[in-house]
């Protein structure tokens, strides 16, 4: 029924700031995966990943559900190490440094690696001790003015100080979805990381929350390493500059968004691309 | 510094009164604490005392039947090597009815005859027959036959079984066989008619409010204080009552006691005084406390005598 | 007095250890550019935990001995002749000692022997104190030097103080382990004493149970068959749950399928008021209420039912495991998925078809999981069975007879008046073996049930 | 093939007749079904009222007791020993200690019966009784109550003051009806006298029914039934409360935190969580034959102790909040466990910070269901020598006590089975009150916990 | 960043059965709902849907998460009944019958309106018994010879009987995740409904599970009423001929679902389809 071929479009980018893939050459590597396999138990859920991630860019993961995109992500903050039975193979390097390696704390790995989730889990706490955690247990600010000071930067960054100033006493719990997430990637900044993993953040909130979470990516990205898992090929499309295509549990095409969606090499990533597949 | 309150345990007969000697000996001596009185029956009392010597161990235990020789021996083995006992007084067994029924007046061998599992018939030993107290001896009344007896871990059952059933068989005249056959001939109960009572007597009261026709076992307190939903049975024709058992005229009667551990007098402090005031007139005595709460006394040459023997250091043996 | 030194060692101890940990590993972090690995109270945590562990160590031996080293110090001070005396003798001489040197004084006049004893107690005494104290605190002090020489910026002091945070989480859960242990030890030798008089065959499988009393002397030691014992547990288990079952499990359907939320919320909670009633008021309840109500009603419809009897016992304790079985049916039925019951009612199935055809049958192995409990929770059940099934242990199918079972035997055996080296007594643990495994056995069985039932659904 | 389920026209209806016709059927079933359910709550409902119903109207009367209001003579006569001895006049404590008993001694064998027996005498001037009749109208420790009120304020002496003395077991069985009025005087526990004289006094008010405090404030008592009240029992109860307490939720606790979030999945762990749920199940009649054995026996502690009691309660009730934080900590989301890790904190801070304190209303709620099965339990108890006469209240977990259970189970054992009859549901009220006083407090402080969280 | 626009297309039907919108005008209207709002306790979920909805042809609902596409299927067949606090307001008339009027059995209703769910749930029975519960309840079989009949010619029309022939006693929840859902189906058949409601069918199912399902389900369209929930609008595409957009618990566009991706004539649906929302 080739009537209703390209009857699908997806414009993207109306966000303003833009890059271009010689822009994305000056970004020098910030994390390098080589041959990272994964093993849920008896079963293998990565099959040999290796990926270089650019600093201050924002990478997709897409894949069809169960290709391996969050276990990917799991393994570059160590959570995996929290799941029974997982077994992580390979190496993967962060600024140079293996993370798996055996003198590496892994809480202080995960602190220069934050993450957000794709539910909104705020604790149930205020909305200033839930950001103020992670500067808290890290021994971050040397006195209450230095916390007052860390929360209130890391709310303004995302987005979200204007909204909840008032109520920073009131429990995160009753913030809105939208708010929420953002309240969480509030905290993830506040511990000050250098990379932050997002597993596809936007999944359970309605467009417009979806909207304003991907503009505050595109802020982010001028001062971190951004990692973001998503379902949803439009939202890749507008919001990274780095896009890697997962199919069962192999990395099949990894690139600059642009040529990703227009260019595909791959045969499989075409079809991903263009419905036929998920 | 030693423990100083007495720990008392063992028979669910003697209880009452050790209890009600505690409190009036806590009344009577300011500077002493109360003693404690535990239950248990009178095999845990004697458990708890041949235990061993110190202070997480019993110093008296109450007893309704005798410290056997086993029981001594263990005793000893566990050191506890002076045990003094002390009789105190007597406790009455007395069979009753609801206070509707009819008239008993029991003989042992009626009460054999109502409970044994085989009974003698023409000489020859049958499964037992009877239905109706009235089949047993026309002086009975037309009752149908229900007896609640207590249980085998009651002491009472033992006097039941001596005095009454023992006594029954003999008088029954059973065809001769050896010893051991007898034994069970006499004292084994037939089930359809006799329920046996492992808890105290308000259970078997409840039996009997339950079922009207039943005879039910008490003690003699017992009775006296529920004077007015039970009717007493005469045994040999005499009515039980203090005087009787006193004197000896009422069969089913058998002696309380307790066990001292001589190694604690002197040691936890009050116990030769609640031994001296438990034995003295106005509470063991004729007319005492113990005698209005339903206690048979012993005359008070006997008590003497056993305060006298206590004091002695005399131990028991077997 | 001693006690409030203690503490204050302790405190002491704990303040200056942590305040040591926590300054010192701050100036690190302050001085130089380095990051901390742990923060500064993870530092004082660990200190602490260096200083008190020694002291603590120190002052438990000392509460463990100083008991036999007080006495075995007053009785070498005394005459030889005491220390010969019987164990109790001795004991008292040491009391009269440390009643002197206590300053109370003691009755009648002590004796310049006790005097002189008392004196050189009451120096000794406190000689020892001070060492004791010392030692700790000095102990402490090493601890603390050792500690704190170890700090620095890498030292991972959070993971050392989780170590041993962990340790006594898993110290804490092996007394569960012990508990076990320990019924089982403390049931076995007794119980093995008991076989050394009746064979384990005669007891397993006796059809009697007719434990003589023992008369002083006399030979027969009665017949202990399990079996009638058994037979009544099990009858009045089957009348519990023929009660139970029914009611509980439909007043789960009912409040978690059809009752609105409002009702719910008050029901539930009235309902499981039945389970906090202490088992004592409903062995009073059956004795006084429901063992006469049933006996009447007997007597109405002709049949001879006693007032103590196994029915009595057995409904009585189906309305202590209503609530059981209904809170445990209720969380069952929860975990259908919810999927599963829209499956039903989209094809069109009514409300109950649902339940019956669906739930319940997804349920069953959860259903039965949570009825072996409550079977196991009735089999062990005492009091009720103690005060309304009127103890007759004899092998009988009619329930409307009184009956008795293992847990009643366990209790009427060992506080009754017989002789408590003979089986009499001993059989309770016998008894009390045969029902722990017993139970055991159930409950392995349930357990295994409900968790294959869990793995269904998750 | 048939068409039986094509959509065909003519199919379609001949299944939609079909249909039609199961539906009475159906209906009526499902209507069946539902009373059945209707029927089984109600049967729930029906017994919880009936057993409330028996008990409190058992047991309420019972609160209210016949108390005898007169004056008594404080007779210098009839009172010895003299005045109280005073601390100056010894050299030791000991010795003080020694003249007060002496002294005490000589107040208490004074003949106190005559006091009574002439203040009530004087409330009936007209009436002829032998003395040994009027003195069983009161309770036998009418006299050491006179007692106590001297050995207070040795200042009566020789005043006469108002007292109430409660009357005896018997009269208050007379007076409220609870043994039959109609029997004949051979089987009355009372003689004719003593019974017209206690309804003379019901008449002029020298008796009346007076809420019964005593029996919060008293022991347990046999030789004046009367008095008898709980305190004993209640203080063993508390003791053993607070052991449970102390030692069941902290080490239930860390053991479920252990277990749930800790312990590596394996045959050992699998054992535990078994052992743990058998626990659960155990009879408690076999964790008071451990209590003997082992706390008693082999660590040497004292028998009749609420801290053996604990001991023992704590071990059955460990279970119980064990696995219930364990549920609780199962139902904390995973998301919040990964929140915090995600943001670098450890597992034991994840643990402590974030799950722990999210599991604090089902830790309460299983403490105090615990706490309540814990206090209602009898048979251990039984076996570790509580089941004990206790004249003392106890002063700390180490003196002998009762619990309210076993004091239950000993008053509804009594051969004065008309007066404690009603006592025994008495207790039961007290009992049931504290039981659903505390399931109160769980609801209460369960639904404050979930608001704040 | 115009590059990328245009560069996500979607191919549909790669079926071939294809149908044109002159076709369509032959189906008399099935289904026809007026003014349909929902309520759940005080928030409403749905503000006044009317919508005909075509015999013999497949309509999909399409729209970003929680915008009511559910909720309003679940009407048609009254699954809304069961959750409490949930007040439906509206006509909904089937064959001209009103659904909600009080004379109307629900359990016929349900018989005559069958229902798939998202995630597959046979019951824990044999697969015999799965598809032969409905008819079993309802009475449809005089014998067992006839039930066997059904239970077949259910089985075979949803496609699975060749693979599942040999194992009809064994339990249905040991199928994969496909053929659990194809049971699903066959169940939903047997009780010989006029009407078959999908809520998101191939959410759970993988890429070549979802295929044969797609394939069913235009198979399907020949003898029933088809309304399937999609969050896909590749497979709405693919499977439809009648395509309706819901946003925020209003129907934004209803129409030929060809026109509906070419030309949507609002501007939400236009900003949904070329991926801007959602
Ligand atoms: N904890 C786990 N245990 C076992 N298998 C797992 C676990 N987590 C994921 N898997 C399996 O590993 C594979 C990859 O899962 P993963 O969650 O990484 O996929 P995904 O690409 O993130 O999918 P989605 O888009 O659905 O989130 C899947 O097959 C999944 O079933
Ligand atoms: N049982 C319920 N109780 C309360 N609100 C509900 C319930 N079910 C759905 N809702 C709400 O109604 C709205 C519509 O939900 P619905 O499930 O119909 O959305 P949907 O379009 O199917 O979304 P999705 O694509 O996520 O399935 C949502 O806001 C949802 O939160
Ligand atoms: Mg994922
Ligand atoms: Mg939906």
């Amino acid at each position: 029924m080739d009537v209703l071929a390209g009857k699908v479009k997806v414009t993207s980018k109306t966000l303003d700031q833009t890059m271009n893939p010689a822009e994305l050459m000056d970004h020098p590597i910030r994390l390098s995966a080589r041959d990272v396999t994964v093993h849920y138990g008896e079963k293998q859920a990565l099959h040999g990943i290796s990926i270089d991630i650019p600093d201050r860019a924002v990478t997709a993961f897409i894949g069809p559900s169960g290709c391996g995109k969050s276990t990917f992500l799991r393994c570059i903050n160590r959570m995996n190490d929290t799941i029974e039975g997982a077994k992580v193979g390979g190496k993967i390097e962060l600024d140079g440094e293996d993370i798996y390696s055996a003198d590496l704390d892994v809480v202080e790995l995960r602190a220069r690696v934050g993450m957000v989730f794709q539910k909104p889990n705020p604790f149930p706490k205020s909305i200033y001790d839930n950001v103020a955690y992670g500067p808290r247990i890290h021994g971050l600010a040397k006195s209450k003015a230095d916390l007052d000071e860390i929360v209130i930067s890391s709310l303004r960054k995302a987005g979200l100080f204007e909204e909840v100033k008032d109520r920073l006493a009131e429990p995160g719990t009753g913030l809105s979805g939208g708010q929420q997430q953002r309240l969480c990637i509030a905290r993830a900044i506040a511990v000050g990381p250098e990379v932050i993993l997002m597993d596809e953040p936007c999944s359970a909130l309605d467009p417009i929350a979806t909207a304003i979470i991907e503009e505050l990516i595109d802020e982010l990205r001028e001062n971190y390493t951004i990692v973001i898992v998503t379902h949803s090929m439009q939202q890749a499309a507008r919001v990274s500059q780095k896009t890697a295509f997962f199919h069962l549990g192999n990395l099949i095409e990894h690139g600059d968004t642009e040529d990703i969606f227009t260019n595909p090499v791959n045969k499989q990533t075409q079809d991903y691309i263009m419905g036929r597949i998920g | 510094q030693s423990r100083n309150t007495i720990q008392i345990a063992g028979s669910s007969t003697v209880l009452p009164f050790a209890s009600i000697v505690a409190e009036e000996f806590a009344n009577a001596f300011p500077d002493y604490n109360a003693p404690n009185v535990a239950g248990g029956g009178s095999g845990g009392g004697k458990r708890q005392l041949c235990e061993g010597v110190g202070e997480a161990t019993l110093d008296i235990a109450n007893s309704s039947s005798k410290m056997s020789a086993s029981e001594l021996e263990s005793c000893h083995a566990n050191g506890v090597t002076d045990v003094r006992e002390i009789v105190f007084g007597y406790d009455g067994i007395v069979f009753a009815t609801g206070i509707n029924q009819g008239d008993f007046a029991l003989e042992p061998v009626h009460l054999y005859k109502a409970i044994a599992a085989q009974v003698p018939v023409d000489g020859e030993l049958v499964d037992n027959p009877y239905t109706n107290w009235s089949e047993i001896d026309a002086s009975l009344p037309d009752q149908g036959i229900f007896v609640a007896i207590p249980g085998t871990n009651h002491g009472t059952r033992e006097v039941f079984d001596q005095r009454v059933l023992e006594a029954g068989c003999e008088a029954a005249e059973l065809p001769e066989m050896d010893e051991d056959a007898m034994e069970a001939a006499c004292l084994t109960p037939r089930q359809d008619v006799v329920v046996e009572i492992a808890g105290d007597y308000t259970e078997t009261l409840a039996r009997l409010q339950s079922n009207p026709e039943a005879v039910g076992v008490f003690g003699l307190s017992f009775y006296d204080q529920n004077r007015d939903t039970l009717k007493v049975a005469t045994v040999s024709g005499v009515e039980p009552s203090l005087d009787t058992i006193a004197a000896g005229d009422y069969p089913v009667s058998r002696p309380l006691q307790f066990y001292v551990k001589g190694a604690h007098v002197g040691v936890i402090p009050g116990i030769e005084d609640y031994v001296a005031f438990f034995l003295s007139e106005q509470m063991a005595g004729a007319g005492g406390t113990l005698e209005a709460a339903g206690l048979v006394p012993a005359s008070s040459e006997f008590l003497a005598g056993q305060l006298e023997a206590f004091n002695n250091a005399e131990q028991y043996t077997r | 007095m001693n006690a409030l030194v203690i503490a204050a060692l302790l405190l002491v101890l704990l303040t200056v250890s942590y305040q040591v940990g926590w300054s010192r590993s701050r100036k690190l972090a302050d001085g130089k550019d380095t990051r901390l690995h742990s923060r500064p109270i993870y530092h004082g945590a660990l200190a602490a935990l260096f200083a008190l562990l020694p002291a603590i160590v120190i002052l438990g031996l000392w509460a463990l001995f100083s008991q036999s080293v007080t006495n075995s110090f007053i009785l070498a001070q005394l005459p030889a002749e005491v220390a010969q005396q019987q164990p109790f003798e001795v004991q008292a001489a040491v009391s009269r000692v440390q009643a002197i040197a206590s300053g109370y004084g003691v009755i009648g006049e002590p004796t310049p022997m006790e005097t002189a004893a008392a004196s050189a107690y009451a120096s000794f005494q406190q000689l020892s104190f001070l060492g004791v104290i010392a030692a700790a605190a000095a102990l402490g002090a090493v601890g603390l030097f050792w500690a704190q020489r170890r700090i620095a910026p890498r030292l991972r002091a959070r993971t050392e103080v989780e170590i041993f945070v962990r340790l006594a989480l898993i110290a804490c859960s092996t007394v569960a382990i012990l508990t076990t242990l320990g019924i089982v030890l403390s049931l076995l030798s007794d119980a093995l004493r008991f076989f050394s008089f009746i064979s384990p065959l005669d007891f397993f499988f006796g059809t009697t149970w007719n434990p003589r009393f023992q008369s002083t002397g006399s030979g027969s030691a009665g017949e202990y068959g399990l079996l009638p014992l058994l037979w009544g547990t099990v009858m009045i288990s089957i009348i519990a749950m023929l009660v139970a079952v029914p009611i509980g499990l439909m007043s789960a359907i009912y409040l978690s399928q059809y009752a609105h939320a409002r009702v719910r919320s008050v029901v539930k909670p009235i309902i499981e008021i039945l389970a906090g009633i202490p088992t004592i008021v409903y062995g009073f309840f059956a004795l006084v209420t429901v063992g006469p109500f049933l006996s009447g009603l007997g007597d109405v419809i002709g049949i001879n039912i006693r007032a103590t009897s196994a029915l009595t016992a057995g409904v009585v304790m189906g309305i202590m495991i209503i609530p059981f079985i209904s809170s445990l049916s209720d969380d069952i039925l929860g975990q259908v998925p919810r999927t599963m019951r829209d499956g039903s009612l989209g094809l069109g199935a009514t409300q109950s078809e649902t339940i019956r055809k669906v739930l319940l049958p997804a349920a069953l192995p959860g259903v039965v999981g949570a009825v072996l409990l409550a079977v196991s929770r009735a089999i062990g059940e005492t009091m009720i069975v103690v005060l309304a099934a009127g103890n007759s242990p004899v092998l009988r199918a009619n329930p409307a007879e009184p009956t008795s079972t293992v847990t009643v035997s366990i209790v009427n055996q060992l506080t009754g008046d017989a002789d408590f080296t003979s089986p009499q007594s001993l059989v309770a643990f016998a008894l009390g073996l045969t029902l722990f495994a017993m139970t055991l056995l159930l409950n392995v069985l349930a357990l295994y049930i409900v968790r294959k039932f869990r793995e269904q659904y998750e | 093939m048939t068409d039986t389920v094509l959509p065909g026209a003519a199919a379609g209806a001949q299944n939609r007749e079909r249909v039609r016709k199961s539906l009475t059927r159906r209906h009526r079933n499902e209507t069946l079904f539902r009373w059945a359910g209707i029927l089984s709550i109600a049967a729930a409902l029906g017994f919880v009222a009936i057993l409330f119903g028996m008990i409190l109207s058992k047991g309420l009367p019972s609160f209210w007791q016949s108390t005898v209001h007169f004056e008594a003579y404080f007779d210098p006569e009839l009172i010895q020993g003299g005045p109280r001895p005073e601390r100056a006049d010894f050299a030791s404590p000991a010795d003080h200690q020694q003249a007060v008993n002496t002294w005490q001694r000589a107040v208490t064998m004074s003949n106190w019966n005559k006091i009574v027996e002439t203040g009530l005498r004087e409330a009936a001037p007209d009436f002829e009784i032998e003395s040994r009749d009027l003195l069983e109208l009161v309770t036998s420790a009418g006299r050491f109550q006179l007692r106590d009120i001297y050995f207070a304020d040795p200042e009566v002496l020789g005043q006469t003051v108002p007292v109430s003395i409660l009357a005896s077991a018997n009269t208050d069985n007379w007076l409220k009806g609870t043994i039959d009025r109609s029997q004949p005087d051979e089987r009355q526990q009372l003689a004719a006298t003593t019974r017209a004289l206690a309804d003379q006094f019901e008449e002029n008010g020298t008796i009346s029914f007076d809420f019964a405090w005593h029996i919060f404030t008293n022991v347990d008592s046999r030789s004046a039934p009367a008095t008898a009240g709980l305190a004993g029992a209640f203080m063993g109860s508390l003791y053993m409360m607070i052991v449970v307490i102390v030692l069941a939720v902290p080490i239930g606790v860390a053991s479920a935190v252990y277990l749930e979030e800790f312990a590596p999945k394996n045959r050992l762990t699998d054992l535990i969580e078994v052992n743990i749920n058998n626990l659960a199940a155990v009879p408690s009649i076999v964790f008071g034959l451990l209590g003997a054995a082992v706390f008693i026996n082999y660590f040497g502690l004292p028998r009749s102790a609420p801290l053996v009691g604990g001991l023992v309660l704590t071990l059955m009730t460990l279970p119980t909040i064990i696995i219930a934080t364990r549920a609780a900590l199962r139902a904390v989301p995973p998301s919040l466990r990964q929140a915090a890790l995600g943001l670098g904190a450890s597992h034991n801070q994840t643990v402590f910070h974030h799950v722990l304190p999210m599991t604090y209303p089902g830790v309460l709620t299983a403490t105090i269901i615990g706490v309540a099965q814990a206090l209602g339990e009898t048979a251990p108890l039984l076996l570790i020598g509580m089941s004990a006469f206790i004249a003392n209240i106890p002063a700390g977990p180490l003196d002998s006590a009762t619990a309210l259970p076993v004091q239950i189970y000993l008053w509804q054992g009594n051969e004065n089975r008309n007066f404690f009859e009603a006592r025994t549901s008495a207790a039961i009220i007290v009992l049931l009150g504290l039981m659903l006083l505390l399931n109160a407090i769980a609801i209460f402080l369960r639904s404050r916990l979930e608001k704040r969280a």
